[in-house]
């Protein structure tokens, strides 16, 4: 029977269609269509100038709108050869590290959904909030920033945001704990994620996987460890890995566990950047006043909390850019979907889908 | 232009580019100001220029490679294997430092090489990009590959011509080629031979017209919906 | 059997644990309630300076508002908006600088810069408008700014501007006056004023 | 109060026996349908607020001009309920017209009937039978005939996918449920609910009382058994499969709406009530005071009956915020390897337990 999870589902996180070949419970095809949120991001790119790019970037994962811009404006960056002073450069480590944590809350609290646990969404959505008053304390937006600019910072913080974040993390980290509580290590949620959807490595890496579903494979690539831009190198943080420590290793469950540590790693970064972020320094300073990059192109990834954010800009001297390619990590998950549901039933295919946090605003560009 | 006013001009340029700026800020006369401001930036631009010259050879080696202790060698050695390998793939004038131009006739075997040989151990296909040189010159697609093993990575760049671009599919060396190629196709129009089933990702199926092209102009209407959508009442 | 027993055992205790943690969470409502009564109690807005230069500036993307009579016409803004939703149409003044009461033109701005240009129409449609803050950046003027901007005590911030007609959403700032009153305001010559 | 009674009563018993049977039934039906009626708002407003403050939220509270939910939110389920009343009831073309309108009545009168059996107090029953919880346990098994015509009839994929699922839990759920009411027939010796609920007064091991649930071990397992199958027989959390609305949008429902849509949600309430109400009679001495001697009369007996049932259905609901959703083949080898044998076990303990301890 052929089955269509629509593109109007409850548990498909965006807008997408799977055409699913089942017969009984059993799935044995499944085929992604796409393209239903493709809003031309790189043709907008191509008429419009380079700081009119940065809000498009937003809207692209908007979920983790900080970090895409940071990707963005690494990219340009590079590729202007513009030095970036200390205090930015710590700000948007702080802001990309606690737009990580929210993104992976609500990647979590919607995971629960899909298996069926109505309270960890409303406790980690509760939290995230928190993480969203503070981005509203510094930029006045909630979800799509356009804060970070090729050069610098639209502001600069605001009076009392070291305190603030303090008070966050302190609230934070006993709650991690609860959620373990009442899922990571709930016998129910565990017979539902563990050995369900396992992705090899090898497959992973073939398929271009990257980010916490490739960690969850236990393959240790984190860019902001092997590749590290901004100032990463200065922070010591481990990078989590999936052990099977219920199944085997790269199910469900190690992904999901591999997020639930990697937000306990970002509020190690984020006390570590606070303790010495740099009090003076004007956010301004490098911003230049007219953004025309020399001829040429770069090809430069950063570490979203969805994987490889890639970016790949040709400029030809105009204030426009001439091509502009994001690489998203999503559409790489996506594309691995079928590859470990198959022989699956019905409600793994749904929690093998939420596990690998795909964002369409992302896929379809 | 008066000629007191040019040589006012010129000894402020002097004075301002050894540093003191009031010799510019103090001319009454709004007119003369703003063109010994514009004759300064542009004294500038000349100076810098001339310095930046000589620095921006050594510095553009391949980004994502300077954790490579010789950024330079990498590319050649890379070169090197495959020129070793598939004589007369590797076009050496275009293939600058940052990038390898290949011929599209050999790419798949190149490809399956890149992943299997020891030294390079490419396997991972980072990101594909299409690229359109120019109005009437040819199309272009660069593949990014990644090597996780030796975490090094390098870009490789194939051109194929504009009326029926035609570049063999690496599908099957990297699974994720599949999509990427479909992607390249639906933006495009990139014959992928080799392809399973080569159809649009992105777009409608029966959508006209490859829209990242550059001489791409959008259909009227799709399915009797006008597509550029003008609301009343704006322009 | 011995494992057989411990699943069950496993299985209770584990939920056990996440039904005691929603049994704290419930008797402890009062103390950590998260929901706002939304009429009565509204969403707290973030009243604070953030150490700029203007005074009280606080930064917020709510409603884009316009001071039309700083508006010197620049179309910087227009330029710059990534969705091209504001539309601003000028014409040109006959001496600079001078206010033409018949069609409420001030001639100043409130920085001091002389007007050469009277802006006809200035619509911004907040429809399309993607609160992404680019157009206060470059105002030479600082007229525009989400309400609650630079001088927030003249507006105060509000989030409230839904419509019932999708048309009403299309702020127009400019003045009021019809176009044949502009054209003989500034074509006709006028005795220099100042 | 039972029919007979009110039977006998009647002047006209004698020349029309069929009007009078008819008369007496009707007499007991409609307050019963109207203590359904009433019990469901209460419940969806309890399961509103509960859910909310378990979830740090308070619930609706009627805030904003005009009547809204009035005071903490109380007309809320009146709102629901009229919502339900006032919806277009549609009727998808394709559909299978007589079974599609049949269906949610079926499932409605499975669990309604088995009400007539309930013991609300000692005098407060409908028909005291003989074999009270062998009839409430045959009867609502009618449900699952009256889910399999919603799924099939409304033709369309998610909801045959939800039929099917639920026809396969409520029918192998049965089995755990009855296993475990054995070991309490064995022990009281009469099926008929007031005859259990008789058993189960005085002391036991002194303080206790001699609720069925402390007569010993194997009972004790038992009566979480019966609960837990209980819950899975009215489709809740973490069985709630047949209507998850992660995968198959609403399951067996999901054409329905309106009228039709307010019934299957009265059943289910309507089961919870059942399968509350036969926990509390079986193991929790029905309307049994906890302090055996004292608060014996029958008004008392109403209040402990629907107190005890309350907090099962409290239970209930807890379950269904805290808990996932348990998958399809793993929700079968749980009944068929975990609660079967284990209520095998108990019947063959409590027959030992009886035996050796008389």
């Amino acid at each position: 029977m052929v089955l269509n999870i629509g593109p109007q589902h409850p548990s498909t996180h965006g807008v997408l269609r799977l055409k699913v070949v089942t017969d009984g419970e059993i799935v044995s095809d499944i085929t992604p269509i796409i393209g239903y949120l493709h809003r031309c991001f790189e043709k907008h790119c191509e008429n419009s100038t380079y700081e009119q790019v940065i809000p498009y970037t937003d809207r692209c994962d908007y979920i983790a709108s900080m970090n895409n811009n940071f990707g963005y404006v690494v990219a340009m960056e590079e590729l202007m050869e513009i030095k970036v002073p200390e205090r930015v450069e710590y700000i948007r480590v702080i802001m990309a590290e606690l737009n990580r944590i929210a993104s992976h809350l609500l990647a979590l609290g919607t995971y629960g959904l899909d298996v069926g646990a109505f309270t960890p969404f409303l406790y980690m959505f509760r939290d995230r909030e928190r993480i969203l008053d503070i981005f509203e304390l510094t930029c006045g937006a909630r979800l799509l920033y356009n804060y970070m600019w090729v050069g610098g910072v639209s502001h600069d913080l605001p009076v009392g945001f070291v305190e603030t974040v303090y008070n966050f993390l302190d609230y934070f980290e006993p709650k991690v704990q609860e959620y373990n509580d009442i899922l990571t290590f709930n016998k129910i949620f565990i017979e539902r994620t563990a050995d369900v959807g396992v992705l090899l490595p090898e497959v992973a890496i073939s398929f271009g996987v990257s980010g916490p579903n490739l960690r969850g494979s236990g393959v240790k690539w984190d860019i902001r460890k092997d590749e590290p831009y901004s100032i990463y190198e200065r922070f010591d943080f481990d990078v989590p890995v999936g052990q099977g420590l219920v199944g085997t290793m790269g199910d469900c469950w190690d992904r999901f566990y591999v997020r639930v540590l990697e937000m306990i790693e970002s509020t190690k970064i984020l006390r570590q950047a606070l303790k010495d972020i740099p009090a003076n320094g004007d956010v301004h300073q490098a911003l230049p006043k007219k953004i025309r990059p020399p001829k040429g192109s770069i090809y430069r990834r950063t570490e979203s909390p969805r994987g490889d954010l890639g970016y790949y800009i040709i400029s030809d001297g105009s204030p426009q850019p001439y091509r502009l390619k994001m690489r998203s990590p999503a559409f790489t998950a996506l594309s691995v979907l079928n590859e470990i549901s198959r022989g699956w039933m019905l409600s793994d295919v749904i929690a093998v889908l939420g596990s690998l946090d795909i964002v369409l605003g992302e896929i379809d560009r | 232009m008066t000629d007191n006013q040019e040589q006012l001009i010129q000894e402020a340029v002097e004075k301002a580019l050894q540093g003191d700026m009031d010799a510019v800020n103090n001319i009454e006369d709004r007119v003369t100001r703003s063109k010994a401001k514009a004759a300064l930036v542009k004294a500038k631009r000349e100076a810098a220029k001339t310095s930046a010259e000589p620095s921006s050879e050594d510095k553009s080696e391949e980004s994502a490679t300077e954790s490579k202790p010789a950024p330079l060698s990498l590319n050649q050695k890379i070169a090197g294997i495959i020129a070793s390998q598939f004589p007369g793939t590797v076009d050496e004038e275009s293939s600058s430092e940052t990038h390898i131009q290949l011929q599209p006739a050999k790419w798949f075997d190149v490809a399956q090489y890149l992943r299997d040989d020891p030294a390079c151990l490419f396997d991972s296909l980072q990101c594909v990009t299409g690229v359109d040189l120019g109005e009437e010159s040819e199309l272009e697609v660069r593949y990014n590959l990644h090597s996780m093993t030796h975490r090094h990575a390098v870009e490789i760049r194939i051109e194929c011509a504009r009326n029926n671009p035609k570049v063999p599919s690496v599908e099957t060396v990297w699974h994720i080629g599949d999509w990427f190629e479909r992607e390249t196709y639906d933006m495009f129009g990139i014959e992928f031979e080799g392809h399973r089933d080569l159809r649009r990702i992105l777009l409608p199926d029966d959508w006209e017209g490859w829209p990242l092209r550059k001489d791409y102009e959008v259909q009227e209407t799709y399915h009797g919906i006008v597509v550029p959508k003008v609301k009343e009442g704006w322009e | 059997m011995i494992k057989y027993l411990a699943t069950i055992w496993e299985t209770v205790t584990t939920l056990l644990t996440g039904m005691g943690v929603t049994w704290r969470h419930m008797v402890a409502i009062r103390r950590d309630n998260v929901t706002l009564q939304y009429p009565e109690e509204r969403w707290p807005r973030p009243e604070r300076d953030i150490g700029f230069d203007h005074n009280k500036y606080n930064v917020i993307r709510s409603r884009l508002h316009v001071d039309i009579d700083d508006c010197i016409g620049c179309l910087k803004c227009e330029r710059v908006c990534p969705v091209d939703c504001i539309k601003i149409d000028t014409v040109k003044v006959l001496n600079r600088g001078a206010d033409i009461p018949n069609i409420r033109h001030k001639g100043i701005t409130s920085f001091g810069t002389k007007k050469a240009l009277v802006v006809t129409r200035f619509d911004i449609d907040m429809t399309e408008c993607c609160y992404c803050n680019l157009c206060v950046y470059p105002c030479p003027e600082e007229c525009i700014y989400m309400t609650g901007g630079p001088n927030a005590e003249k507006h105060d911030i509000d989030y409230e501007f839904s419509e019932y007609d999708r048309n009403d959403l299309i702020y127009r700032f400019a003045k009021k006056v019809s176009d044949e009153d502009v054209t003989n305001a500034t074509t006709e010559t006028q005795e220099v004023t100042d | 109060m039972t029919v007979d009674q009110l039977i006998d009563w009647f002047p006209i018993s004698a020349t029309w026996p069929g009007l009078t049977f008819l008369l007496a039934v009707l007499i007991c039906a409609v307050p019963v349908f109207l203590f359904i009626a009433v019990y469901a708002l209460v419940v969806i407003y309890g399961e509103l607020k509960i859910s909310s403050f378990m979830q740090d939220k308070v619930g609706p509270m009627g805030q904003g001009v005009g009547l809204h939910a009035w005071r903490w939110g109380l007309l809320q389920p009146v709102a629901d309920a009229l919502k339900l009343i006032l919806k277009e009831d549609i009727i998808p073309a394709s559909a299978d017209k007589k079974l599609f309108i049949l269906a949610p009545f079926i499932v409605f009168i499975g669990a309604f009937i088995a009400f007539s059996a309930l013991p609300f107090s000692q005098t407060l029953i409908i028909a005291d039978m003989n074999i009270g919880v062998f009839y409430i346990l045959a009867v609502s098994s009618l449900g699952v005939i009256g889910l399999i015509m919603a799924g099939w009839s409304s033709n369309n994929k998610w909801s045959l996918y939800g039929a099917m699922r639920s026809a396969a839990q409520i029918i192998s759920y049965e089995i755990p449920a009855a296993l475990s009411i054995i070991a309490v027939i064995m022990l009281t010796s009469t099926m008929s609910m007031q005859g259990i609920i008789q058993y189960q007064s005085g002391f036991i091991w002194g303080f206790l009382p001699n609720w069925l649930i402390f007569n010993n071990p194997f009972t004790f397992v038992a009566f979480f058994i019966f609960f837990i199958s209980g819950v899975a027989e009215c489709n809740r959390t973490p069985f709630d499969i047949p209507e998850a609305e992660s995968e198959l949008v609403a399951g067996a429902f999901t054409e329905y709406s309106g009228m039709r849509y307010a019934f299957f949600f009265l059943s289910e309430y309507a089961n919870m009530f059942v399968v509350a109400g036969v926990a509390a009679t079986a193991f929790l001495g029905g309307w049994q005071s906890p302090i055996p001697g004292i608060f014996n009369s029958p008004a008392w007996g109403l209040w402990w009956f629907m107190s005890k049932t309350m907090f099962l259905i409290f239970v209930m609901i807890w379950f269904r915020w805290t808990f996932p959703r348990l998958r399809v083949d793993q929700l079968m080898s749980a009944c068929w390897k975990g609660f079967t044998p284990i209520a095998l076990v108990n019947i063959f303990g409590v027959g030992i337990w009886y035996l050796t301890l008389g």
